[in-house]
């Protein structure tokens, strides 16, 4: 196993993070977050450096590149908690049309996506539960041609991006696994803005009423998708805990620069020592999530049978360190981490709805015993997989 | 040992609930005009404070003069259980009842007492606490804020922080240096600064949870004039101020945060056992019945551990016990709230309830486990009670 | 709620605290642990002091007190981590003679106690139950009269005590509650001593093979007594809780002299603030235990009804500072905590073994669930009992 | 980034293996013959790891003449995998081939490699280390065991204690007080100390979980004289070869407990999927098998992150991310074993299945539980691991 990034990778980073710096400051966030401007400066020049088209093959108009760059930049983002379509439009989107769709549909979104249309993915249902057998929406075949999808979707990002990749079950009754994915466009669906607890990343309800979905926006074959969602998903929350994975970074930078310069009693709070073991336990958390996500990033980079499992224990790891870095942020900077006025807030606020969406570090842990063998169904294969 | 009161005890108990019962402003006034930072009286907190001073019920362990009856620790511990049950506002001002008024009672002279204590009480005027600076948090000693003596009284400069209810507050209980060359703790006063007074600026703090909501302020002091006769105490003997003030009615303080968490945790227990609108019931999770179960007991706990710390070191005097008690339950709020957002899950990034300062018992569980940070960081963090048990309580060693 | 001990109890203590200082130092254990050595002596000092006789009733020779004076006893022997009897005998044995019994069985068990008779109690199958209904033996009417009882009875404290309360599941046939309890003497079953973690608290297995009881051995009325059982078992989880705040309390006190002594670095370990800090949480666990365990000692003592979930709760909050303090304990000490030389290893062990026998922390958290209304089946009730 | 390693590596890999399947000592020799503490090798041990050393597969780094094959960083990953995979004991005196010969090859003069250190390579010769002193555990700087320099050598005069294998080890690396008057760090020198020297008494500290078993030692020097060229580098320059010995090999030390830890977490998921012998099965319990994930998922990130600071940091160099490894490793331990005890319940008070020192997987789980202390313990706690991490990882400031 070699973690070690490329000098390529390397160097990806080392610009990505420049660019970031200089036009995604906290002021950026802050003009989504406090007066409802939306970022589009910023993702116009994403798409100018080609981010969108990072891992979309060079036959769909992409740069060819694969997962692990997508990670790297994916790291920065959190880093800089950057609002805007990039999260949704390449780790949601862009993957489920890839695993779903035909080869002229690949081509198609992809394509769009490379030049800067974007797109999110909506599956879950109100309790928050992103697994394809649990979506959402039903879907079934509109006499005539074409399918009509009904019901509530829940936890969608940047639900007013430009395509939609739905997904829905079919009937009962109907042949294969029963899973079916769409891709609807703006505005076709009702779309209700929810006010969530991070308002640098807008959630919207989408509400489906018989609607119709003609048949080239339906992606490969209903009741065949349910693989292809399930690898989608992984993908997606694997770029989630890689995101999150920058924004806990970003959170221990500030409140270990905080710790460094603010004095009590006469010397820095930094040097007392319950507070350098709290950083210790910070720092060791920080570890484990990203040692845990870049392992799920490779593979997902090299399709690995051990991504299921890998894309789990990211979250959970991910989740885990949001939930002790936002908790020890905050309070490390006493009053002040619990102002308005200071970054904290929204960098805490990004890593809890982090730990919430695409499944909790508690949902994740409930995946990883099933995958390990451990079930309360005595029947049940016993035999733990052992990653390399 | 026994686990109820004494006839005598429960007919003082029983008293009260009914004066309570036909005396408690209604809720749709309380509704209606809400109190905004924690010095805003609106008009029916004035009158409920006013009956509650003179019928004896304000402060009951004092005299009569001062609203109170004379009762004694049991009684006092009763009546906070009844208000803690009840869910009245005691004191809209708290820091002005808790910690000024006593402040004024034990150090004021005679004059002081009339002209700012009595109208405390009748709820005349309010109060803010000028002691955090920016470099001097958890650091009383520390503060910068200078006052000197000249000929009009003392001249204050400087600037407080985290200041609530400055921007309602009628006057400032403030710490300022007046001996820039004595020992840090030597060189502190006590001033009664008028609020209107010409070089105070006012910068309301909002908090994280909301930019339009605020209680915390920043307050400067440019020049601002206090007459001679608004020194509280002696000159550079306010250090002893700082200890007592502080120290006031904490000894009863945990009543009303176990009687919240006790409400809270039943909450969530029946939340649990319904179906969610997402047609879930977090209660066919044993994951969380067990974290419940934990929450439960430990809000449990924190009542036993108040009458426990009750019967053998609090009655009539202030104890450092009381660092136990407020470390384990803001932490336990914490905890609870977290505990609460992670079992909802995604459902629980939807914050479209309302929520306001005072609703203490509402608002979505993810801006209120934001919220508990205010029981973890103010009056003394949880590093600092810690810090006080190790030291105070377990006689370790400072360095 | 009122805590304070009155000055009689506080008398007992102090009394109980100054005999077991002198009689009842760490040699005597060490003689039991070490070389097999019962404390034959320190329970006949116990004994001409009436200490087993101090709950019974006047009528059967006891000292008429109750279970407040036997919570003062318990928890200075968990402070000393007294090897013998007392607990089994006065906390486990009395109680269900008492509550199951008829009062000429009462007389005649608890008059033998009085004046020095031993007694344990025995219900538990291998995997730790002490419900009523989950007894591990079973048994049946003897033709020609008594009964017989059949099975292994694990984790039974003192298993050589002269007189034991078995507790037998009968037919499912049968009438009543399903539960009976019996006073078999020593040696009517096989006794294998077990190696236990805590050498000072042997623990033994019993083995009945179609034993016969006679009529006047069996306690009240076969399948009437599940109730009776309940409450007696209540009482011995309250008592060992305070026992095990008495044996945290002794931890505690042992690592605070520690911290106070021992220099490092030129300064007593204790001046650290991490070192502080753990302090700090221990207190609080401390505290919490100990304020649990008064609570539901007062429900046991004034038979408040809340004296189930109050047993419950005690033993939760005894075995979470149990976990704690024996963990903290050795690491504060060091490697001096990791030898067997320092007394540190008694007292943990002992605190650990308490956490295990009669329900661990998370079992009794299941049982705190279902008795506030969280259960898995949607159609219990639902509301949550609010002790005052 | 890749999950692999590529056709040169792997050749590596199998070169190893079929080394090791034919050359390995048998499983029958081992366990007639245990070693009885970390500086006891039983006749099978000294000759495993001289077939180790003739074979060029003991230190693979270093070069053929030291017993090794001067292999990559890479492939020395992979040694080490392998050897953890293995479960064969690849150093049976940890601290003499570890820690003491790499401090003679770095700081001896040629005399004493010849005479010490390819002797110890060789399994010839057994070492002990004498850091730790009653006054001195974590705080080696402040030890004051002395030596006086004479005419026939240095004289040691005082006390080591937690010296492993003291009781069976030929000699010492010993730090010793030579300067009394100089700064505590540099009046120090270190001896090389025959362990059969006049004046040596060795008291065993058996360990908190029997009696009869003794890996630490106090050892007590009484004017023991020590000859003047055992001396291992500059008089009073010991502190810089403490720095260094402790450094060595740290870099892959996590490879072993990752590798033992997933085996353990592994074991544990099969026994709770199993009925055990009281009929349950800790895997129908969901809290269980929720900690039991968790334990899980904690394995393999201590395995990421060793990878990753492989990659980042480690290679060839000693890094203070060691520190990381150490502390998540062995408190990981710690709570997997607590966790087990407890989900056991009172089953787990039985302890009545044998248990041995070196027999790490082996046990009772509750007296594993108590074992693992050792980890969270020696070779710097978790508290100073913490230390570490927040002074030279992250650059807080010391006080």
């Amino acid at each position: 196993m070699d973690f070690a990034f490329s000098d390529e990778q390397t160097a990806l980073r080392s610009s990505a993070r420049a660019m970031l710096e200089r036009h995604c400051s906290t002021a950026v966030v802050r003009d989504l977050v406090e007066r409802g401007i939306a970022p589009e400066p910023l993702w116009a020049r994403m798409v100018g450096l080609d981010w969108p088209a990072l891992a979309i093959t060079e036959s769909a108009g992409g740069v060819g590149q694969g997962f692990i760059e997508v990670a790297v930049l994916v790291e920065e983002l959190g880093r800089v908690i950057a609002p805007g379509p990039f999260l949704a439009t390449v780790t949601q989107f862009a993957p489920l049309v890839r695993e779903c769709g035909t080869p002229e549909q690949r081509d198609r979104f992809l394509r769009a996506v490379a030049t800067g249309a974007t797109g999110t993915l909506a599956i879950s249902g109100p309790a928050g539960d992103w697994r394809p057998e649990r979506a959402a929406l039903t879907a079934r075949p509109r006499p005539g041609g074409g399918w009509l999808l009904d019901g509530s979707v829940h936890h969608v990002l940047d639900g007013g991006a430009a395509e939609i990749a739905v997904v829905a079950r079919l009937d009962a009754g109907s042949d294969g696994d029963g899973i079916a994915a769409f891709v609807v466009p703006r505005g076709a669906a009702r779309s209700e803005p929810v006010q969530t607890l991070d308002l640098s990343r807008p959630v919207t309800t989408l509400r489906f009423e018989s609607l119709t979905v003609p048949d080239e926006r339906v992606l490969g074959t209903p009741g065949r998708c349910a693989a292809g969602v399930g690898r989608a998903v992984e993908e997606a929350t694997v770029a989630l805990a890689l995101e999150m994975v920058g924004t806990c970074q970003r959170i221990f930078d500030t409140v270990l620069d905080y710790a460094k310069a603010r004095e009590q009693f006469g010397v820095a709070i930094g040097s007392f020592q319950a507070i350098k073991h709290k950083f210790a336990d910070m720092f060791v958390a920080l570890e484990r999530a990203r040692a845990t996500a870049y392992f799920a990033a490779l593979t997902i980079a090299e399709d690995d049978e051990r991504r299921t499992l890998a894309a789990s224990m990211a979250k959970v790891a991910a989740g885990d360190c949001a939930r002790l870095l936002a908790q020890e942020g905050i309070q490390t900077m006493g009053g002040i981490g619990y102002t308005w006025e200071h970054d904290m807030q929204l960098f805490a606020k990004r890593a809890k709805q982090g730990e919430l969406l695409l499944g909790t570090s508690a949902q994740h842990r409930q995946r990883v015993a099933e995958l390990i063998g451990l079930t309360a169904d005595a029947s049940t294969a016993v035999t733990a997989p052992v990653p390399a | 040992m026994r686990l109820h009161y004494d006839q005598a005890t429960e007919d003082f108990r029983a008293e009260l609930r009914a004066w309570l019962e036909a005396n408690r402003p209604q809720p749709e006034e309380m509704s209606r005009e809400p109190s905004q930072s924690s010095a805003h009286l609106p008009p029916w907190a004035r009158t409920w404070q006013r009956r509650l001073f003179d019928a004896g019920w304000l402060v009951p362990g004092w005299p009569p003069e001062l609203g109170g009856r004379n009762a004694t620790p049991v009684q006092q511990m009763v009546y906070f259980e009844e208000f803690a049950g009840s869910r009245l506002p005691r004191a809209l001002n708290p820091q002005g009842l808790s910690i000024v008024t006593p402040s004024l009672i034990d150090f004021g002279s005679e004059e002081q007492k009339q002209r700012f204590a009595l109208p405390s009480l009748r709820a005349e005027i309010t109060w803010c606490l000028g002691m955090s600076e920016p470099g001097a948090g958890s650091d009383l000693a520390g503060l910068s804020t200078r006052a000197e003596l000249a000929d009009d009284g003392f001249v204050v400069n400087g600037q407080k922080v985290w200041t609530s209810g400055a921007q309602h507050a009628d006057y400032c209980l403030c710490f300022v240096r007046t001996d820039p060359d004595a020992p840090k703790h030597k060189g502190i006063s006590v001033l009664i600064v008028d609020m209107r007074s010409p070089g105070i600026t006012i910068r309301p703090l909002p908090q994280l949870t909301d930019p339009k909501q605020a209680d915390f302020n920043e307050v400067f002091f440019a020049s601002v004039v206090v007459p001679r006769e608004n020194l509280l105490g002696p000159l550079h003997g306010g250090w002893s101020i700082a200890g007592g003030s502080l120290a006031h009615e904490r000894g009863m303080l945990w009543i009303d945060q176990a009687s919240s968490l006790e409400r809270t945790v039943g909450r969530f227990i029946e939340l649990a056992a319904q179906a969610l609108p997402d047609g879930r019931r977090l209660a066919d999770n044993a994951v969380v019945r067990d974290q419940l179960a934990q929450l439960y007991i430990d809000a449990q706990a924190l009542k036993f551990m108040g009458y426990h710390g009750f019967a053998t070191f609090a009655r009539q005097h202030v104890s450092p016990e009381h660092s136990v008690l407020k470390l384990f339950g803001t932490e336990l709020e914490r905890r609870l709230f977290l505990t609460m957002t992670e079992a909802l899950g995604a459902a629980a990034i939807d914050v479209s309830t309302p929520t306001g300062r005072r609703a203490r018992d509402e608002g979505p569980t993810a801006v209120r486990y934001l919220r508990s940070f205010a029981g973890t960081i103010a009056a003394g963090t949880s590093e600092i009670q810690r810090n006080i048990i190790a030291e105070r309580v377990l006689g370790l060693p400072r360095r």
